[in-house]
C-alpha cells in the first residue's frame, strides 16, 4: 500500500474496508460457477483482493451471479440478495445474466438480471476468465470509492418497481416485501 | 495458513479490515435474547483475560485465579448457545448442540489437568503457579506434569474449534453453525469472541505449562508459537464427526490426564 | 424424537452446483430426503431442435460444466451415426487423448470438491492447482479454458501443434510426481478412512436396478466401463484395465476415482506413443446446407461420472428432429441419492452427494 | 446376440413386430398395453439395464412415440458383444391424452425419467407415486418440449414485456 493509499484510507476508514473484505456469498446460480473454484484456491488466489467464500448471506456484502438464471433460480437468488446486511455489492457474471446470452430463447431463463435486483457491476464473457474476475473487483474498488457502487440504495429506492418486475416474473411471492412500498407503481 | 496451501494469501492485517467492515454493516437483529446472548458469551471470556497473568501483568489474579478462569470458560458456550437459538435457524440449532457436546468434550480431560496442576503446586491462585515455576523451571518438564501436558496438547484443537474439531462452525454441512445468523455487527462481535477464546486457551497453557514469563514480549511469542503449531495441524486434517470428536477426547486425552493426576498424587505426597 | 425438516438448499457452501435436498431430519440422523432439481433446468433439447446440426456444437459442451468434453464427444458420434461419416486414424487417437484429459481434469475437481467438503483445504488447493495446468494444455490446443469446442464431426478442428506432446508429458509427470504427496495427506490418511468407510454404501443389486454407472458400480466390484464394453475412438487399440474396488461405499468410489486417474495418466503416454501420422479432418459437406438422412441413433460414451448416452432422432431436415441425453448423475443424483442419505447424518449429506459424483446441470439439462 | 431374442418375441408375443437394424440393435414396435409384459420378459432375457425413457413428437403422423432403450450389464464376464447391442422398445400414444401404465415394477429406475416426460411431455403415468414437477417452477397450458409450444413467442410475451426499472424515479 504505497502513500497515498494511507491518506485516503484514514480519511473515510469505512470505504477502505468495504473495498479490502468483499466477502462473495457461495451461491452456485448458474455454469459460471466452474470458474468460481480455481479463482479461490491456489493458482489465482482471490483472498490476495480480499474475496473469500462465505457460508450464508449474513456474513457476505459481495454477491456473484455467475451464470445464466433460471426462473427457479430466480426465487433463491431474490431471497438470498435480501437477507444480506445493507453495503451489498452484486455481480452480474457471464453474458447470460447481461441480456440471456445463449439461452436468449428458451423459456426458463431470465433474460435481464438487473430488471430484478440491482447489479453493481458486470463481466462479459461466456464463462469469463479469472483474470477477468480480478478486474471486476478492481473496477469495484474504484466503483466503491467514487460512491457509485449504489445497487442497494438503488433497491431501496425504487423497490415498488423491482416487486412489481419480481411478481410479474416469478407470479405471487411467500415473503413480505423488504421496505414499506410507499409508492404503488 | 496460506502459506501451506501453496497460495499468497491475504495481508496480515487483514482480520481487522474484516472486523472493521463488519461493524459499519447494518446487522439484523432477532430479538432481545439473541443480543443478550452475544453480550453475555462476550462479557465471560473478557472477565476470563483480565484473570490471566499475560507476562509480568496479572490485573486481577489476587486469589482463586483457576476457580474462576474454569467457572467462566463455561459462560462463553452458553452465551452462544442463548444467542444462537433465538435466531430460528435450523443450522443454528445444530450447531448449539454440537458446541456444546464439543464443550463437554473437552472439559472432561480440561478439568483433570487444571485438577493436577493444582495439586502440584499446592495453590489456586495463577500467579503463585507462574512464580513457582520460574523457580523450577517449566512445569511440563517435571515429570508428573508433562503427561498433563501431552494431555493439553492434544484436546487444544478442541479448545480452539480448529480443524480436526472444527465440528462446530462446519461451514459445508451446517453453513458456519451458530454464527449463520449473524451479520454485521453481530459477526464482529462473534469473531473478537472466538479470537479471544483462542487467546484464553493458549495462554492457560502457556502460563500453567510452560512456566509464564516475565516480560509480554516473550509470552507473545510463546503462544506465538503454540498457535503456529496448531495452524500446521489444523491444515493437516479433516473435520471429525461429533461423535467421533467426543468419542476420541474422552478416550485418549481424558485417560492421560488421568494418570498425570494420580502420579501427581502419588510424587506429591 | 420432533421431526425437523430441512433444506440443505440451492445456497449451501456444501453444495456443488445448484440442486437442493430437503431433508426431514430426527435430530442427527436424516429420516428422509426428497431431491429437488431443477434450478439449472434450460430447456437443452428444445433449444437443440430450433438451431442446425453445427450450431449445435457449441451449445452441447454446456450441458455439463465439469466435462464439457464428453458431451461434445456424443453428440459427434451421435451426427457422424447418422450421417455416415468417417473419422480418421488420426483423429481417433486425438479424440481419446483429448478426452483422458479431460477425465483426470474432471477428476481433479472431483477431488477439490471432495476434499473440500471433509474440510481438507490443503489437498483441495493441490488438487485444482493442478488442475490449472491441465488447462493450460487446453487453452494452449483449442484456446478456451472450459470450453473448448474441439471435437467436429468427421474429426477434430486442428492438429496437435509441434512439441505439444511432449508439453502433455511433462505436465503430467508434475501432476503425477504429487500422488506420493496426495496419497500420505489424504488418501491414506487415518481420518478420511473413518469419515469415509461406511458412508452411503450402494450394494450392487441396489445401483444395478437403480441404473447406476461408473463409479458407483466399479466400486461394487463389477468393470463395467463403456470403453471396454462398447469401445469407441482409440480405447480398444491400446491395452489398458478397469480398476475396481469391492465394497460400494464412498471410501472405495473416492479410490477408484484415484486409480482411474493414475490409468488415464498411463492410458495418455500410450496413446501419444502409437499415434499414426495423417489427416484430422474429413470435411463435411456444406454445414449451413447440411441435410442429415432421416433415421436415429442411440450412442454411448464414458463420462468420468459414468455412462452418458445420447438419443438422437434425424426427420431428413438440417435440425435434430428430437436429441435426449441420458446424463450418468441422471440416475445416481435422484433415485440412488436419495436411498443412500437415507439414515445417514447431517455431517455426511455432502460427503455422500459428492462422492456419488453427481452433477447439477447433468440433471436438469 | 439379438437374433434368437427376435425369434423368441416373435413367438411368445403376437401382436409385436421386431427389426433387426444393421448394427445388430433390435426394434420392438409394440401397442401400448403390452408394454410391461415385454419389458418383463425382456428383464428375464438379461437386458437389465433401463438405460432411458425418451419420448418424440412426430407431429405429422400425429403420434407421441414413447422409446425405452435397454441394455445389459451381463454379469461379470460381461463379453463385449452382448451388452454392446442396445434394444429400443416403442410404443405409439395419441397426443390428445396420452397415458400409459408406468413401468416402475419391472424397472425403478424409470421412475424420474417417468416424472421429467410427464412434466416436459405431457404424458400421464398410471400407478406412479409422485408424479410431481421435477423441474419447470410454473404451470404451462402446452408442455414444454411438443413442438407446438414456441418457445421464441413464449418468451417474447413473458419476458419481454417486463420493463426495465427507471432509475431516475
Amino acid at each position: 500500500m504505497d502513500r497515498n493509499q494511507l491518506a485516503k484510507w484514514f480519511q473515510a476508514p469505512t470505504k477502505m474496508a468495504h473495498k479490502y473484505s468483499l466477502h462473495a456469498v457461495y451461491f452456485c446460480t448458474g455454469c459460471g460457477i466452474i470458474e468460481v473454484p480455481p479463482v479461490i484456491t491456489a493458482r489465482w488466489d482471490a483472498e490476495r483482493f480480499g474475496v473469500i467464500p462465505t457460508a450464508t448471506p449474513r456474513h457476505a456484502n459481495l454477491f456473484l451471479i455467475t451464470g445464466y438464471v433460471s426462473v427457479k433460480t430466480l426465487r433463491a437468488i431474490i431471497r438470498t440478495y435480501e437477507q444480506m446486511p445493507e453495503p451489498k455489492f452484486t455481480v452480474g457474471f457471464g453474458s447470460c445474466p447481461i441480456n440471456g446470452g445463449m439461452y436468449w430463447d428458451s423459456y426458463n431463463t431470465i433474460k435481464h438480471l438487473d430488471r430484478y435486483i440491482p447489479v453493481d457491476g458486470w463481466i462479459a464473457g461466456c464463462m469469463p476468465r479469472p483474470e477477468a474476475i480480478f478486474v471486476a473487483v478492481t473496477h469495484l474498488w474504484t466503483l466503491i470509492d467514487k460512491d457509485m457502487a449504489d445497487g442497494y440504495k438503488r433497491y431501496r429506492t425504487n423497490y415498488a418497481a423491482y416487486r412489481a418486475n419480481q411478481e410479474r416474473a416469478l407470479g405471487e411471492l411467500e415473503w413480505p416485501p423488504l421496505f414499506p412500498m410507499e409508492r404503488g407503481r | 495458513m496460506a502459506r501451506i496451501h501453496w497460495r499468497y494469501g491475504p495481508p496480515l492485517y487483514q482480520p481487522l479490515i474484516d472486523i472493521l467492515r463488519l461493524f459499519t454493516q447494518r446487522g439484523v437483529s432477532h430479538g432481545r435474547l439473541f443480543d443478550l446472548g452475544m453480550v453475555l458469551s462476550l462479557a465471560g471470556s473478557l472477565v476470563v483475560v483480565l484473570f490471566l497473568p499475560f507476562g509480568g501483568i496479572s490485573p486481577m489474579s489476587g486469589s482463586g485465579g483457576l476457580l474462576v478462569v474454569l467457572y467462566m470458560m463455561l459462560l462463553m458456550p452458553l452465551g452462544i448457545a442463548l444467542s444462537g437459538g433465538e435466531a430460528a435457524n435450523p443450522n443454528a440449532s445444530i450447531g448449539i448442540s454440537r458446541k456444546l457436546i464439543l464443550a463437554m468434550g473437552y472439559e472432561v480431560p480440561l478439568l483433570l489437568i487444571l485438577l493436577a496442576v493444582m495439586t502440584h503446586y499446592g495453590s489456586i491462585s495463577i500467579a503463585e503457579i507462574v512464580s513457582a515455576q520460574r523457580r523450577t523451571g517449566a512445569s511440563i518438564a517435571s515429570v508428573p506434569l508433562v503427561l498433563s501436558g501431552i494431555a493439553y496438547v492434544l484436546i487444544m484443537p478442541a479448545m480452539l474449534g480448529v480443524r480436526p474439531f472444527e465440528v462446530v462452525q462446519a461451514p459445508q454441512e451446517i453453513s458456519s453453525g451458530p454464527m449463520a445468523e449473524y451479520g454485521g455487527a453481530y459477526l464482529a462481535l462473534a469473531t473478537v469472541q472466538h479470537a479471544l477464546s483462542a487467546f484464553i486457551a493458549i495462554s492457560l497453557f502457556v502460563n500453567l505449562l510452560w512456566g509464564g514469563a516475565s516480560n509480554p514480549a516473550v509470552f507473545f511469542l510463546k503462544m506465538l508459537v503454540v498457535f503456529v503449531l496448531v495452524l500446521f495441524v489444523n491444515a493437516a486434517f479433516p473435520r471429525l464427526r461429533v461423535e467421533q470428536a467426543v468419542r476420541y477426547l474422552w478416550r485418549w486425552p481424558s485417560l492421560i490426564a488421568f494418570i498425570g493426576l494420580i502420579l501427581v498424587v502419588v510424587v506429591g505426597r | 424424537m420432533r421431526e425437523l425438516e430441512l433444506y440443505f438448499g440451492p445456497q449451501h457452501l456444501g453444495m456443488v452446483g445448484n440442486f437442493s435436498i430437503t431433508l426431514t431430519v430426527e435430530g442427527d440422523r436424516i429420516v428422509k430426503a426428497a431431491a429437488n432439481p431443477g434450478y439449472l433446468h434450460r430447456g437443452f433439447e428444445k433449444l437443440m431442435e430450433l438451431r442446425s446440426w453445427i450450431k449445435n456444437f457449441p451449445m452441447v459442451c454446456r450441458i455439463n460444466v465439469v466435462e464439457p468434453d464428453s458431451m461434445e464427444m456424443i453428440y459427434a458420434m451421435g451426427v457422424e451415426k447418422l450421417a455416415g461419416l468417417e473419422v480418421p486414424e488420426r483423429a481417433q487417437f486425438i479424440r481419446s487423448v483429448y478426452l483422458e484429459l479431460a477425465r483426470v481434469g474432471s477428476h481433479l475437481f472431483g477431488l477439490w470438491a471432495y476434499a473440500n467438503m471433509l474440510g481438507f483445504d490443503t489437498v483441495a488447493q493441490w488438487a485444482m492447482y493442478h488442475r490449472d495446468l491441465i488447462l493450460d494444455l487446453f487453452e494452449e490446443l483449442t484456446g478456451g479454458r472450459v470450453y473448448h469446442i474441439y471435437i467436429w464431426p468427421g474429426g477434430v478442428r486442428r492438429d496437435f501443434p509441434e512439441g505439444f506432446e511432449d508439453r502433455i508429458v511433462s505436465t503430467l509427470h508434475s501432476v503425477g510426481g504429487c500422488v506420493p504427496d496426495y496419497d500420505a495427506a489424504f488418501f491414506n490418511n487415518r481420518l478420511f478412512y473413518d469419515r469415509a468407510k461406511g458412508i452411503g454404501t450402494v450394494p450392487r443389486e441396489e445401483a444395478v436396478t437403480m441404473g447406476g454407472t461408473g463409479q458407483v458400480l466399479r466400486a461394487t466390484g463389477m468393470a463395467y466401463d463403456i470403453r471396454k464394453v462398447d469401445p469407441y475412438a482409440a480405447y480398444d487399440r491400446v491395452p489398458w484395465d478397469v480398476h475396481t474396488r469391492e465394497d460400494g461405499d464412498a471410501y472405495s468410489r473416492v479410490w477408484v476415482i484415484r486409480d482411474e486417474m493414475i490409468e488415464s495418466v498411463h492410458m495418455i503416454f500410450k496413446l501419444l506413443d502409437a499415434m499414426p501420422k495423417g489427416e484430422v479432418y474429413n470435411r463435411i459437406p456444406n454445414p449451413f446446407k447440411w441435410r442429415i438422412p432421416e433415421g436415429e441413433a442411440y450412442v454411448r460414451c464414458e463420462s468420468s461420472r459414468g455412462e452418458l448416452g445420447l438419443y438422437l432422432v434425424s426427420d431428413g431436415g438440417d435440425r435434430p428432429y428430437r436429441a435426449h441425453f441420458r446424463t450418468p448423475s441422471y440416475p445416481h443424483g435422484l433415485t440412488i441419492l436419495e436411498r443412500a442419505l437415507e439414515g445417514a447424518s447431517i455431517a455426511d449429506v455432502g460427503n455422500i452427494m459428492i462422492s456419488l459424483y453427481v452433477v447439477a446441470p447433468e440433471i436438469d439439462r | 446376440m439379438n437374433g434368437p431374442l427376435r425369434t423368441k418375441l416373435d413367438s411368445i408375443f403376437r401382436d409385436v413386430e421386431t427389426e433387426l437394424a444393421d448394427d445388430d440393435r433390435l426394434t420392438v414396435c409394440v401397442p401400448k398395453d403390452s408394454v410391461v409384459p415385454v419389458l418383463s420378459f425382456l428383464r428375464g432375457e438379461g437386458c437389465d439395464y433401463l438405460q432411458l425413457v425418451s419420448c418424440v413428437d412426430w407431429t405429422e403422423r400425429g403420434e407421441l412415440e414413447l422409446v425405452y432403450v435397454l441394455s445389459s450389464y451381463t454379469g461379470e464376464a460381461n463379453p463385449p458383444g452382448a451388452a454392446r447391442a442396445n434394444v429400443l422398445v416403442k410404443t405409439g400414444l395419441p397426443r390428445t391424452h396420452p397415458s400409459l401404465p408406468t413401468s416402475i415394477g419391472v424397472f425403478p429406475s424409470a421412475e424420474p425419467y417417468e416424472r421429467e416426460l410427464h412434466e416436459l411431455f405431457g404424458v400421464r403415468f398410471e400407478g406412479h407415486p409422485r408424479l410431481t414437477p421435477l423441474f419447470l417452477e410454473r404451470e404451462y397450458e402446452v408442455p414444454p418440449f411438443r413442438k407446438d409450444f414456441d418457445t421464441r413467442q413464449y418468451v417474447e410475451d413473458h419476458f419481454g414485456s417486463i420493463p426495465p426499472v427507471e432509475e431516475g424515479s
